[in-house]
């Protein structure tokens, strides 16, 4: 028995691939200068070593460490995740060009001999209870790669525990990722413990068992459907964003 | 006049297939029915809370949608088609229902364009001809369904249907009472006029707006029936009697057909089969996949013949698995898979075979509604095709004489229990006139005075 | 000891069959599993407030069980099986799952002696052997979960299964960086090992109380994968990589039959098809009708070889058919129902080929599980039978090869993300040492490196 | 193609058929004497016209009317619901003997010239919005048999209805049937003005969308799972039960 499959199914991933390979949409988008062009090659391919060479070459060349991070690593890896959201390159390769840039930028910080100011820091956690935390990992992936700062708490994080860490870390965002209908409460007595305490930070709130009605239901909780939404969120607390707007923004449903 | 049936669109049971019609019918977004293969027709309720507001509603509606064609295309399936049931409030606001309809086009239409998924989209605004505990069939309630139809129609519903209510003052009167003739009348003659009126008009709107008037089922009769019914323990109803409201039903929802209706027929129409064999219009059907709505004694065999496969209703929330209209459409659309990949493979009539045999000898009401003896029900109906009300009773005598011919076969075992009430239904039938008139007449004398909310001349057009 | 397999237990791939295995396994309440028909295995989750004491979760179960049977009683069906999935409180303190398999099997008895149904329990304690970020395989909570399988054997439950976590801190870094060497020792070398170890000690269990070890399933890594793959249009990972982990886990779960386990199979266990051609063990799977739990590109083709067919876990709540549980596992028995009747009229083989062709070119996912090519993975598998290291390499580079093959068929379309995803696989498999030792110490070393919550030491048996 | 059934399907309502038939085991419970056990038998039958026959002999011979209601009538109908309750006969069969039994009390009234004291009177509804009405219908003819007096108020009843049927008929119990989730929600607020107005009237709520979850979240209602159940708790209000003994009686899950 055999069977012609067009007749009964459609693989619509085939039809809507771009006609162009993402090697080639990623060329279109790098800086024409070197060595910057090849540093931005080199975090897209997720290449360490080239990733090194091309900063070394710069800084020979006299660039300033610091503003190299601003400068070239951020923008190259912008690249990926600007294809990853458009559906061209897929999450590994995000993760492999991220682990590539953060070298980079040790590396930077490291001939500078000093740091540079991120542009903000965010929490991350997985609730009490829960062990699913592949969803935490790539969100925490994706803010690292826009150029946040992130305090993984990891999963199975006790209420206490993210109260103190925000008051510790005093973050512009936290995170909370929950898969199982048993967990997801906790995130409404964080939001309480956190409003109790004046702490008014925006909290988004995704994972499996979360949705927006129930992410809606409690002051400071901003739902978030899929991972690259959180750097999206950041960038709009940056952007001066409030709570307010950014439900407007992330409630789509 | 309406056009009666007095023939048969399939020269023989055997030739009724899954997937394919007589008479395909084609909705605006790339969809046809019954042209050869399945597709998932899903159902759903907005939560209680949605329906407190329009805007409440329509975003409910959205979302749904929007759940349900998004999963097709994650999945690869080629088509999906949408059912609204309204709830009472679109249907008596027409213009919500019309909003309704445009919202689930325009997503529909969205995802036609970016993928090339087919899709169809039915609206079956509510009968809400009714006050209270009385029927209302004729009269100002009518006009508002009737704009109802307009608005949906509109609002770019490519199928138009209703579960119509004719008759059902004295079904559920006699239906309790073990009262086979009191079943013929209610379903048979009542069900029969009600929806000549009906869907005379509601074909009028699909032509003037060009869209495809679908059909109708005996939901409130044949399906209170069967639910009444109930599983084997269940004591209310003998399974046996249960069928004869169903077979009953097989020539009044015939009677939307007659008045210009293509399919593809309500899901909930379990007389379907019977009516594919006679129009050779495309059908839906329910079963095994719209346990989320309800519990039936035949959830493969009523897959045999149908051209769109449905979960009947299913309220709008959240599962493990994403929402519910996600869930049940992925399942029903991976039936449709199964039954396509038979067809392409040339394996149809093999499974169809094995679906009715599933549940054929489960209870009378699948060994009735096996595509086989659905088809002699069927022969019984156009025998006496103009005359409603000796096709009802052809319908019930047929399916007694096949039940009782049944015993020699040996395969479907009827309690003793069933037993009985099919020789007292079989007592009752062979009792009865074989005129009209006198039937009509007699009926209306007798339920007048027995069953007080029967308002016949205000109800029905004599 | 465990005595590895090295040869298949079927000759050809077309000799396996849903519904029959070669070595069928028995319940205390007349069910038999893979001896000639297909059961429904129903699966549930409590709602969260039943959670909250052990008398509340314990009238939850009572509740659901009863739902389940009196349904199944209700729609005619000669079989059906159950599965308790423990909530954590149920394995962390053994007496609580003890009790309600003990209530549970109480119900079952019940049903069974006044009706004659047959009836299985399943009870799959949870693995709580982690300690927040990391992994405490070995130590307190061992001896524990160990309790909880005494416990739930006493309570009453035939088959005992687990989702064990070994190697998941290595894949879930791997499998976000297309490693694939990482997933080979995440899942064929360490989750083998950690198999070992526990299935030796439950297969001890099941003797002494007289029931029977039933299987594991690599949920834990290669349904990681498979989730985080997702629909066809999500971004996060090759469908051509998650097909790699899901060879692995046969190669993997195979373990726990080389320790003594029988079978059913796990239902989530989607390596299944591979490990009843090794074994010729029955299996659960789940699918079509597990849509309330998950989303899948390959829902009729799992049923193909099953003995159990499942619905994985719903919560239990009300639908306006029944309750959720009497819904699903109306449908799961509904499917059952088909597949044994196909057995009965001989065309089980042709059904098995229309599941398979309805979802096999669908996605990579699906065609490599196809009962054929599942047959050759586990040839490949047994080949090198006793290197647990080779055998999984080996399930890996003939998967590449079958996917590669099927360019010139040309019916898997594959995009090109997921062409070049394969390359890149067969590129880093193909630079593999084929010395285990060299393999291991490499890997140990770059991964005590890499991945900050691996502790090689005190997690596995070296 | 065919198939042995056997193999993959159990009737078992055919299987736990009594071996003898309903008219043996009704045969076997009426009363010896007569015309007790021919007005028994026309009951079962329902056959309204024996009925009458035989009550017109009985009371050409003595009997008084108002007695043999209670010791020939209800007697008779009692066999009948305890055998429907065994699940020997099917719900027609009690609503043709109720037909049957009530013409009957409706004769011994007439003959009589006086009523008899009705054991109680229970209110019947749909709950508003809702068309439903067949579980109701069921309901108030069990109710019937059983000997009670009952108000039917019909399907689709608002809320200020129910109330003033409430004060006008002072009933031993209400029913309320509900086979919508967006229906049964009236059952609380009919729960919440009865308390209001002090009425303690137990309040028995059934119907396909009705469970014991949300009975159980309003003071005076008990659930009710089948018709059977709306007598088995009038009979126990009767014999002195209060909410709480009610509630244990019937809320089995
Ligand atoms: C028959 C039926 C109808 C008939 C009703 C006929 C009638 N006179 O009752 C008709 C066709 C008219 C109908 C109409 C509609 N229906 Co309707 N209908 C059904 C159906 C198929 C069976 C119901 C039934 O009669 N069951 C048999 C009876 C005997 O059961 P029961 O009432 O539950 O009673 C038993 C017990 O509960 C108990 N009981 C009942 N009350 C009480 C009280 C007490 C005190 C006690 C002790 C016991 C008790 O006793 C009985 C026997 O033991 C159900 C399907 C289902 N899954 O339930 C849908 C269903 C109830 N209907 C539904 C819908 C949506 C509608 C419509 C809105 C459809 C439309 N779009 O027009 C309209 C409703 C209009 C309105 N405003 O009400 C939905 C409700 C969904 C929801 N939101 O909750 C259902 C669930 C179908 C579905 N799956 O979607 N329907
Ligand atoms: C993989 C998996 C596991 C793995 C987890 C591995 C890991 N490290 O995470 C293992 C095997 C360990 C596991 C264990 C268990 N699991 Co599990 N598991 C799953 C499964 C199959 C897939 C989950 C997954 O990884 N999805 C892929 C990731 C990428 O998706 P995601 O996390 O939702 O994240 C995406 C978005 O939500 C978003 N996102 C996530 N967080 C955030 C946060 C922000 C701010 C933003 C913007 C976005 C965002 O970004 C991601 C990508 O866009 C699901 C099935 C399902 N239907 O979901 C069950 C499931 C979640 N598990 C379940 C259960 C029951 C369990 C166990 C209890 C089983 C048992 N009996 O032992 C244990 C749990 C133990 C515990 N205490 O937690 C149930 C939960 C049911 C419930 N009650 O709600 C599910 C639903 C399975 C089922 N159908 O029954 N599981």
């Amino acid at each position: 028995m055999d069977i012609d499959p067009t007749k009964i199914l459609v693989r619509y991933n085939v039809q809507k691939e771009k006609a162009q390979t993402p090697d080639q949409m990623a060329a279109e988008m790098y800086p024409k200068d070197e060595p910057a062009k090849s540093i931005a090659k080199a975090i897209f391919e997720g290449e360490e070593d080239d990733v090194i060479e091309g900063l070394e070459k710069a800084i020979e060349k006299g660039a300033n460490p610091i503003k190299l991070i601003d400068d070239v690593l951020m923008p190259g890896m912008k690249i990926v995740t600007d294809l990853y959201d458009q559906g061209v390159v897929f999450l590994p390769n995000v993760m492999m060009s991220a682990d590539a840039m953060l070298e980079g930028i040790e590396f930077c910080k490291e001939s500078a001999g000093s740091a540079p100011k991120p542009k903000g820091k965010v929490v991350c956690h997985v609730a009490e209870g829960d062990v699913h935390d592949i969803g935490k990992t790539i969100v925490a992936a994706l803010l690292r790669s826009a150029g946040y700062e992130v305090v993984d708490l990891g999963r199975d994080v006790p209420v206490d525990e993210v109260i103190a860490a925000v008051k510790k870390e005093s973050p512009m965002m936290l995170t909370g990722t929950a898969l199982m209908t048993t967990t997801m409460y906790a995130f409404k007595e964080i939001n309480d413990r956190l409003l109790e305490a004046g702490i008014k930070v925006p909290f988004q709130c995704g994972g499996g068992a979360v949705n927006q009605d129930f992410v809606s239901s409690y002051q400071l909780g901003i739902y978030g459907e899929e991972a690259a939404d959180a750097p999206k969120m950041a960038n709009a607390i940056l952007a001066g964003k409030g709570l307010a707007q950014l439900k407007d923004m992330f409630h789509k449903h | 006049m309406v056009k009666r049936y007095t023939s048969m669109a399939y020269k023989n049971a055997d030739d009724m297939i899954f997937g394919t019609a007589v008479h395909p019918v084609k909705a605006e977004l790339g969809l046809e029915v019954g042209a050869g293969y399945v597709t998932a027709e899903v159902n759903y309720a907005p939560r209680p809370e949605a329906g407190v507001s329009k805007e409440k509603l329509v975003s409910e509606y959205r979302k749904l949608t929007t759940d349900i064609v998004a999963r097709a295309v994650q999945i690869g399936f080629p088509a999906v088609s949408l059912e609204t049931e309204h709830v009472e409030q679109m249907t008596n606001n027409p213009s919500w229902g019309g909003e309704i309809a445009h919202v689930q086009k325009t997503i529909l239409e969205e995802y036609h364009e970016e993928y090339g998924i087919k899709c169809g989209l039915r609206h079956t605004p509510g009968d809400i001809r009714e006050d209270r505990d009385l029927l209302a069939l004729i009269g100002d309630k009518y006009d508002t369904l009737m704009e109802s139809f307009e608005a949906v129609a509109d609002g770019g519903a490519d199928f138009l249907s209703i579960e119509t209510m004719g008759g059902k003052e004295i079904l559920d009167y006699a239906v309790l009472r073990n009262d086979v003739p009191g079943m013929i009348y209610a379903i048979g003659c009542l069900g029969g006029m009600d929806m000549e009126m009906i869907w005379t008009d509601i074909k009028k709107i699909a032509d003037k707006k060009g869209r495809i008037a679908a059909g109708d089922t005996d939901c409130a009769q044949a399906n209170t029936a069967m639910f009444i019914a109930g599983g084997l323990l269940d004591k209310n109803l003998a399974h046996t009697l249960a069928i004869l409201a169903r077979v009953l039903a097989g020539s009044r929802t015939l009677v939307g057909y007659e008045a210009g209706a293509q399919g593809p027929g309500k899901d909930c129409g379990y007389e379907n089969t019977i009516i594919k064999s006679i129009t050779g219009c495309p059908i839906a059907q329910e079963g095994k996949s719209a346990t989320c709505a309800h519990a039936d004694v035949m959830g493969n065999l009523t897959m045999q013949v149908c051209d769109l496969w449905s979960n009947e209703s299913v309220e709008y929330h959240g599962e493990f698995g994403g929402t519910s209209v996600q869930c049940w459409s992925q399942t029903l659309n991976m039936d449709a898979a199964l039954m396509n990949t038979a067809i392409q493979t040339g394996n149809a009539k093999v499974l169809r075979d094995m679906m009715a045999l599933s549940d054929k000898y489960r209870d009378p009401q699948g060994y009735i509604l096996a595509y086989d003896n659905a088809f002699k029900v069927g022969q019984a109906i156009v025998k006496d095709g103009n005359d409603l009300y000796l096709r009802a009773k052809n319908a019930v005598t047929e399916t007694i004489k096949i039940l009782e011919a049944s015993k020699k076969e040996g395969k479907l075992i009827m309690s003793r229990f069933e037993q009985n009430a099919l020789a007292d239904a079989k007592a009752s039938v062979d009792a009865l006139t074989n005129e009209k008139d006198t039937f009509m007449s007699d009926s209306l004398a007798k339920y007048k005075a027995e069953v007080k909310v029967f308002r016949p001349e205000t109800n029905y057009k004599w």
